[in-house]
């Protein structure tokens, strides 16, 4: 936990910095470690040696669908936006998931908060709830796979 | 009657600022050139003119990149002392008139999305506020929005977690960071004559390590800001007495 | 490499106005942050990833403020809808299923 | 150049118009904090393109922490607006 939290930091530190003198390096160790050290108790980023295969899939697998959704997302907001007559059929829905990791289940909320028609209201246990602009299928099987499918088997490969 | 007071005293305050605005020369009359914050611009209150760049001038008499570090903590260091106090009393006042209230705690419970993300986000609030008062002698920024970034970072972590408590280690953070304020005032008394006078060497222009003791104090009132307001913040989140 | 980071800014830019537009004209407050939400995150990604195109020396902290937005914007709007419906806000009347009012009422026990 | 910021300051400022009149119109304050969240958005993207403008990288920086604060504003108006019936 706390390694993790150090190496994060530090990275975030080189970014900010933008530079590789010395002195930049040497305070930026000094401020990663007093920041991973305060308040452990509450962070939650936490990984393994599996790390860097994580990160390829996440670039490689996940962007891609997930900037393509999002574009999806932003076009059909612009037609519906745009049409006169503004159709919209909404609802609140609740949709099961598999995912049982915590950070796993934040990054579905995000992605299904950014992808078509859907925006994540609360996460329960293993429960979603989901304002749908337009409701398409009430049955369970139906709202899963309109939903959640897609992006928790990629989910599921890079975090669990 | 407390209306027509308060109405009279409004009334006397605005005669008084009325007055003061004769002070204040006509615009466009004001001949820049004999002004001293001419000087502290040029970092030659000692009448050293010479032309400065960025990354090459060495030893200067204020080695801050930023003009406004260096009026705020090297040449008027003694206003940021008092300001600094002024924090302090306005938290000690808040402490005072919140203690015998009577008020029931906020406990619905926090939104998962909202914990776990902050989870993530939290050691990221910090390191920016981090970031921004180590940097407060180059880049625009400094302790005072540095500790208050910090203080943000608690009081989203006060809203999206219902256990958290800060710790009695704050105050004494506050309290040892002011301390260290008035020593370095007291070093600088002790070796030059002069309360806080910047005692290091200034180094180069621009560099991290540049400008003496204004990152060091900056440091200081960064840490003692941020445990200060978040101080505030857990008095108004406890539960009153009664 | 210039060109393309501009016709990102303007398409960041359509984006913005495509959000603004949204929020004007959606009938309540869950459809309004729907497309609020997703048109100005995508509209940041594209004008600041064009930020960085155009000026290289930027990209690194660009990529920082997008990978900061995409991680806050979504959680931000998400605590607001819900803060919306344990408010007590009227969805529209065109809602056709409401599948958390359930939830909600239990929530709104519990606290008694 | 000048074409170009004439066209994208000119979309930024319709989109900020009417998400400013939904703020203004908003039936609930629900609303209100909404718009002003996308104002706060747009504002962070403002503030780039003005770093590219001026040339100038310590814009970046205002505007990681404008994002920042403005995350914390939203939350905690979300927060309040929560607990009160």
């Amino acid at each position: 936990m706390f390694f993790s939290v150090f190496i994060v930091t530090f990275f975030t530190w080189l970014i900010l910095t933008n530079s590789l003198e010395p002195s930049e390096v040497v305070i930026g160790l000094i401020v990663s470690i007093v920041v991973s050290t305060t308040f452990t108790r509450y962070y939650s980023i936490k990984f393994d040696w599996k790390l860097p295969v994580r990160i390829l899939r996440f670039v490689f697998i996940y962007l891609p669908v997930f900037i393509w959704e999002m574009i999806k997302a932003n076009l059909d907001v612009a037609v519906r936006v745009l049409n006169p007559s503004l159709p919209l059929n909404p609802g609140f829905v609740k949709v099961k998931t598999s995912l049982k990791g915590k950070n796993s289940k934040l990054a579905l909320a995000n992605s299904i908060t950014l992808t078509p028609g859907t925006l994540t209201l609360d996460v329960k246990d293993e429960e979603l709830y989901i304002h749908w602009v337009d409701v398409k299928a009430t049955s369970e099987e139906q709202k899963q796979k309109h939903i959640t499918t897609k992006f928790e088997k990629i989910l599921k490969k890079i975090f669990e | 009657m407390r209306r027509f007071l308060s109405a009279l005293i409004a009334l006397g305050l605005i005669i008084i600022l009325l007055e003061f605005l004769n002070l204040i020369p006509d615009f466009g009359n004001v001949d820049l050139s004999k002004r001293v914050s001419n000087s502290f611009i040029n970092k030659s209150v000692d009448g050293n003119n010479e032309t400065i760049e960025f990354k090459k001038s060495k030893d200067l008499e204020d080695g801050s990149a930023n003009v406004v570090t260096s009026i705020v903590v090297n040449y008027r260091s003694f206003d940021t002392l008092g300001e600094v106090t002024v924090l302090f009393t306005a938290a000690l006042g808040v402490g005072l008139i919140l203690k015998g209230l009577r008020r029931k705690r906020f406990y619905r419970e926090p939104n998962f999305i909202l914990k776990t993300a902050n989870g993530i986000l939290l050691p990221l609030i910090f390191l920016f506020g981090a970031y921004i008062f180590i940097h407060g002698h180059l880049t625009p920024g400094g302790g005072f929005p540095g500790g208050t970034i910090i203080a943000a970072g608690i009081l989203v972590l006060y809203l999206s977690n219902e256990k958290f408590e800060l710790s009695h280690r704050a105050k004494i953070l506050e309290s040892g960071m002011g301390t260290v304020y008035v020593l370095f005032g007291l070093v600088g008394l002790i070796l030059s004559g002069i309360f806080l006078r910047n005692f290091l060497p200034t180094g180069v222009i621009g560099e991290l390590f540049s400008a003496g003791i204004v990152p060091l104090i900056y440091v200081a009132i960064g840490f003692k800001v941020g445990a200060e307001l978040s101080n505030l913040i857990s008095e108004f989140q406890k539960e009153g007495q009664q | 490499m210039s060109i393309i980071g501009y016709l990102l800014i303007i398409i960041g830019a359509f984006f913005y106005f495509l959000g603004g537009l949204g929020m004007f004209r959606m009938p309540d407050v869950y459809n309004r942050l729907q497309a609020g939400t997703k048109a100005t995150t995508l509209g940041s990604f594209s004008t600041l990833l064009g930020v960085g195109l155009v000026n290289p020396a930027f990209l690194g902290k660009a990529l920082l403020i997008i990978a900061f937005i995409a991680l806050t914007n979504p959680v931000g709007s998400s605590v607001l809808a819900r803060a919306a419906y344990l408010k007590g806000v009227k969805p529209t009347s065109k809602t056709v299923v409401d599948e958390y009012a359930d939830e909600a009422t239990k929530k709104a026990g519990e606290e008694q | 150049m000048s074409i170009l910021s004439y066209l994208f300051f000119g979309l930024i400022g319709l989109g900020v118009i009417l998400a400013f009149l939904r703020m203004i119109l908003g039936p609930t304050s629900a609303d209100r904090l909404a718009a002003l969240d996308m104002l706060n958005i747009i504002l962070t993207g403002t503030i780039a393109i003005l770093a590219l403008t001026f040339n100038n990288g310590l814009y970046l920086d205002i505007a990681l922490v404008y994002g920042l604060l403005s995350f914390v504003e939203t939350i905690v108006i979300a927060r309040y607006l929560e607990a009160k019936k």
